[in-house]
């Protein structure tokens, strides 16, 4: 399949950057990693994470000077639709938003140990579900955080204020979720200031990375079914020539180029209207795109050994992560002025 | 034992309807196992059987099928409510392929002896029957399936593949549609034939599906050998006999149940949300509400067809797909209200009416199984639109 | 085409009587009557309307002891369509309302005047657009009065208080309509008043009535497009056979079917509920339906010289004529219990 | 004469693009005639030909030809700012067929005498051109017309009959695909001819679409005699030829700016209609707003693709479907919002910013010309997902 659609507005030398961070991310392609790490505590691999943080991507938009990458959002979109597309199960982008922090807050000890993959500092942010508002009351119970079974260490935001606390004196429970991770709920311990730090910019640049993630995503999911159309074969024909078909194939394409054509522009700059433009395509993309190409495979669609399951179910969890499509269209509404459209 | 026993009248259909019904709702609130009242995933019959069996004693199981036959010969509009009735409760579907597919075929293509054997044997819940049709290449196009079965001697061997085999771990007897003449043309080499699960040579693998459930089953067929006298029917003619029993599916498919009970859901996830007064969310809801009052309304027009004892025609298939394009939308509002709480496995709270994720992965496949929604849009151009 | 949708919940009584009204309505099938009628003043024929007193449709839903037919919504709703596909301009159900409440009121000249087709009585309900409230100012500027140019008189509804105006006597200024007629803006005269009556359920009645004239249209331009789709070759093949195409029909068809589901169960027992159930399917479907009927139909039903476009020229008149999709559904959602579904 | 004369740089082209932008919106906005802004229907020659001839005069009646053919010989990058800046301003598209699908093809294709002879009747407003591509029996399948030009002596005599010419009564030379080898593959046979209307045997018939506006015609041909010489390219290769230009046209489509301009008229509406602060209207019109700012984002980057100077690939036909839906789903928002006013068959109030049916109605075809969206999905499917 050609992926065309247009060419993306970046300059030649963000293009070679983000084809080489591409490239680093081959290992991880292999959807049967992330199959078999299913279900299992803490949900992904101890030595993945350390590849990872030794392929410098944990840090990847922490600067040179703090220990990271000094890369852009271009490379982290490029970075995380890779990762996307294999599915990789490690909490990089909830790490590389505690990592932003960490730096910005000028701690450096478990900055160093995050980077090099030793550590797992999660961001505990959320008081309640459906919104992108930091917490700002420290003793609040904290939600949704990815994958906390796994955290060594958690970055508790009180607005701007951050606050590290070490994973084993916080209460934490959690609940599986239907891509094989999970979710924690998490009662704070006492940790110790560090700092403060942008909070809210960061969260953008987590919300963009995981609109770049569910991008690969789509992309794999449909990459199969359009595999799938030209093999399948029903009434003596190849199904990919059932004209219904096809049409729905390309009313699922549609929503794959939209996102890739927002993701791209907002990681060139990603203003917080750009993120949230992309979040919220990302997010109902990835879910129309989803059911799509389960409907389009049929009934072996529907069974969990086949990997467009495997897609879909991600969608399910990373739609609302960092903030859901409609939150995200407001918020875009709100920042964006009246075009003046004659 | 039934907790309660009502008088009953000699003849049920002798109650004028709205009797008749709170008859019905009564026994039904009164028997039914609280605790598997709208289960989230279809039941196996180990959870399933105590209602099975206390249907049967109370004969009732079989509400469609002459009395002659052990049924309760009930007419079609007393069919429908016993259904309605059973809707409104939430009782789940039980073990139903012989009662619902192969008893009605029996009755009408089976021989004196096939009927004597086989449907006392549904009544007692001795046979728990499972239905194999569709095949790994022979989906959408399922006469182009290739199960063979080859007389030699007195019996047929069979050789092949099932799939989407509705709880085959749990059913004794199996009922295929088998290719009896490989020469000729598609639909017309096909005859219908009745399986023991126990016969040497079968064996069942569980499909594991979205929902993490094992519903569908793959049985494969290796050198089984089944008694002549299985055959139903005239040899090379099951097709026909198949596809006369697929309107109660297709109307069966097109009943407002799974939206409306989705629709409750959707209810009380948005109170637990907190959107509930939203008004984005209230328009929404109002939609979903309109889409299925007005489903409702041609549903009926649909069971009054059936009330007059009149066939149903290929528009029929209009229901299922507005049924379960409805259903699937429904909970993709429930995806969209429930936020961060929509990737979650298990209920919220362990409230299983707060359950987004269950019933949106529950609604996918609506529109696949009973014939996907593409093929259900060929019928109706063709047979209703009259399209060339 | 098999126009199958099940069996409407009528006695056969009612079902008997229907077809009879339907019968009588033969002679307005004929759209280029309608065609020939665009853009006159008043946009309708004086002698089609005397014919329609004639034949007792006026006072269809007006007692026998008033004058009328005493007939039931099912036989309303039966005539209403039958104008629909012929598109009939006349404003009948506009003076079916009127006639309601003359009688209701107990007003008898002038309704013997109405009933006859010697009259036209507009009830000029609406001070602005986008209500279904009755005006209760008896000096606010009406809207929307349709074929006012037409009228002889103007029913003027101060809440439930009736009063009766010479339209001479009205200042009205006219706006032409996409389906041939125009749209009044009427200053009210003085009147006398000539009593109460239950205006809302008029109204009511009158939306229903409309929905059902937008089903018979609805209908009437499907079969266009399918004889169209049976008969237009493009790449050597008669384009009904193309899948796509005939999966949009499909998707045509389904509002239909819902639409006299809905219309006709509201006609046995016109609740308000009910009749805004109805209202609300008919109006969104007339315009869903009548795009798609565009659509299949490319080029030609671009033009004005095809009468498929006149069907949606049509629904964009009535879809919000006595309320339209969006009020109509909020009303029948405020008026309707919560099912107990389990 | 121009309103302002700007000291023009000897090349547009040595400006940096920013300073080329305001150069021309300067102009644009002194000499654009201010009635004819935004006009809500395609403009006639008689209210158009005042500002073709400024452009003319100016010298940039033609950015995109090279400067040795009287054009602008601006840069890709420029040629898409003097676009965007006429989009901005709500220019009229004037009589442009010469202009944009002639003469780029004359430059490519046509003799030298060809060149010399029609390109500065273009430039001068001499010849005004509309274009005789579709028939009644070829519309999606172009490549089926049948309007015959046969040789004889040096002149070919047309036959035939071509529908949805844009403009052609005020045309005063026609462009035409004819069959010239009726006998050939069906794209085999075609032929590209440059017709005077003028020629006996010519009969143009305005056809009245649905915005009652005679945008389109009918265009007869009787014997038509035109000399050999107006042909142009080889003979029976004018398919080819047409379809090479045909790639400027999905872009135009694509653009956003129908959408952007039913966006800005669609808050009019709201305001005015009072729903402008309501949480559902907003909510509608928030994803619009989304919808064309990611339309515009995937648009920038086929001009992208264009400033690069790369040739467009067949997945462009995604822009005009998306652009055209979303067009559609803007002006059914209006409708929606309009109520009573949505029948109106003139702006509410005088003001034309307030025509919920007319833009409405003007969007209806975008789905159809150009390549119906169909077609486009079926060179989508083909073409782009290499679907079998």
């Amino acid at each position: 399949m050609s992926s065309a659609a247009g060419i993306a507005p970046w300059s030649d030398d963000q293009a070679e950057s983000a084809r080489m961070v591409r490239d680093s991310a081959a290992g991880f392609l292999d959807v049967a990693r992330a199959r078999a790490l299913r279900g299992t505590m803490p949900g992904f691999s101890a030595d993945a994470w350390r590849e990872m943080g030794a392929l410098g991507w944990i840090g990847l938009l922490v600067p040179e000077e703090a220990g990271g990458s000094g890369l852009s959002m271009v490379e982290m979109c490029a970075l995380a639709e890779e990762l996307g597309r294999g599915l990789a199960p490690e909490p990089l982008i909830p790490c590389v938003l505690s990592a932003m922090l960490l730096a910005e807050a000028g701690e450096r000890e478990v900055l160093a140990q995050l980077l090099a993959g030793e550590a797992v500092v999660l961001t505990a942010w959320q008081d309640r579900a459906n919104t992108l508002a930091v917490c700002t009351d420290a003793a609040a119970t904290r939600r949704f955080v990815p994958m906390a079974a796994g955290a060594t260490h958690v970055l508790l935001p009180v607005g701007d204020a951050l606050h590290l606390v070490n994973a084993r004196d916080c209460e934490i429970t959690t609940e599986a979720t239907h891509d094989g991770g999970h979710l924690g709920t998490l009662r704070p311990g006492a940790g110790r200031a560090i700092g403060r730090a942008d909070v809210a910019a960061a969260l953008d640049r987590a919300a963009l990375a995981t609109a770049a993630y569910l991008l690969g995503g789509m992309e794999s999911g449909y990459a199969m079914t359009l595999a799938y159309l030209n093999t399948r074969q029903q009434f003596g024909k190849i199904i990919g020539t059932f004209q219904a078909l096809q049409h729905k194939a390309v009313d699922t394409k549609l929503p794959i180029a939209l996102t890739r054509a927002a993701v791209e522009e907002a990681a060139m700059d990603p203003t917080r209207a750009a993120c949230s433009r992309a979040k919220a395509r990302a997010s109902e993309a990835a879910m129309i795109v989803g059911q799509n190409c389960v409907q389009l495979s049929g009934g072996i669609g529907y069974t969990d050994q086949y990997d467009v399951g495997l897609y879909l179910r991600k969608a399910m969890v990373l739609a609302p992560a960092f903030g859901g499509a409609a939150l995200h269209r407001a918020r875009f509404m709100d920042l964006t002025p009246e075009t003046e459209d004659a | 034992m039934n907790a309660i026993t009502p008088i009953e009248p000699a003849d049920l259909n002798a109650l004028e309807d709205e009797a008749f019904r709170l008859h019905i709702r009564a026994w039904i609130e009164a028997n039914y196992p609280a605790e598997i009242r709208n289960p989230p995933k279809r039941l196996h019959w180990e959870e399933n059987k105590s209602w099975y069996f206390k249907l049967a004693e109370k004969g009732w199981l079989c509400p469609g099928w002459p009395r002659e036959f052990g049924g309760l010969g009930l007419s079609p509009t007393k069919q429908i409510i016993f259904t309605e009735e059973l809707e409104r409760w939430g009782c789940a579907r039980s073990n139903d392929h012989g009662i619902i597919m192969l008893g009605p075929l029996l009755i009408r293509y089976g021989s004196a002896e096939q009927q004597q054997h086989f449907l006392p044997k549904i009544l007692s819940g001795e046979h728990i029957w499972c239905q194999g049709y569709s095949e790994p290449n022979s989906g959408s196009d399922l006469a182009s399936l290739r199960t063979s079965a080859v007389l030699d001697g007195d019996e047929y061997v069979v050789n092949g593949q099932k799939i989407w085999t509705t709880l085959a771990q749990d059913a004794n007897w199996i009922f295929l549609l088998v290719r009896t003449d490989p020469a000729a043309k598609k639909q017309e080499g096909i005859s219908f034939l009745l399986v023991d699960m126990n016969t040497p040579g079968i064996t069942v693998r569980p499909i594991i599906n979205l929902e993490m459930h094992d519903e569908f089953c793959e049985v494969f067929f290796d050198n089984v050998r089944v008694p002549r006298a299985n055959l139903v029917g005239q040899l090379n003619k099951g097709w026909d006999m198949a596809k006369a029993l697929l309107s109660f599916e297709r109307i069966y498919l097109g009943s407002p149940r799974q939206s409306a009970y989705a629709l409750t859901r959707l209810r009380q996830l948005a109170e637990r949300m907190g959107v509930w007064e939203d008004a984005v969310f209230g328009q929404e809801y109002a939609r979903h509400r309109a889409d299925l009052a007005d489903l409702k309304s041609l549903y009926g027009r649909y069971v009054e067809v059936l009330k007059r004892g009149q066939p149903l025609g290929a528009d029929v298939s209009q229901l299922k797909i507005i049924q379960s394009e409805l259903f699937q939308r429904i909970t993709e509002t429930m995806m969209a209200i429930a936020a961060e709480n929509a990737g979650l496995m298990e209920p919220m709270e362990g409230n299983r009416n707060l359950n987004p994720a269950g019933l949106y992965i529950q609604a996918r496949p609506t529109s696949i199984y009973g014939g996907t929604n593409e093929i259900q849009r060929n019928i109706i151009a063709k047979n209703v639109l009259e399209l060339p």
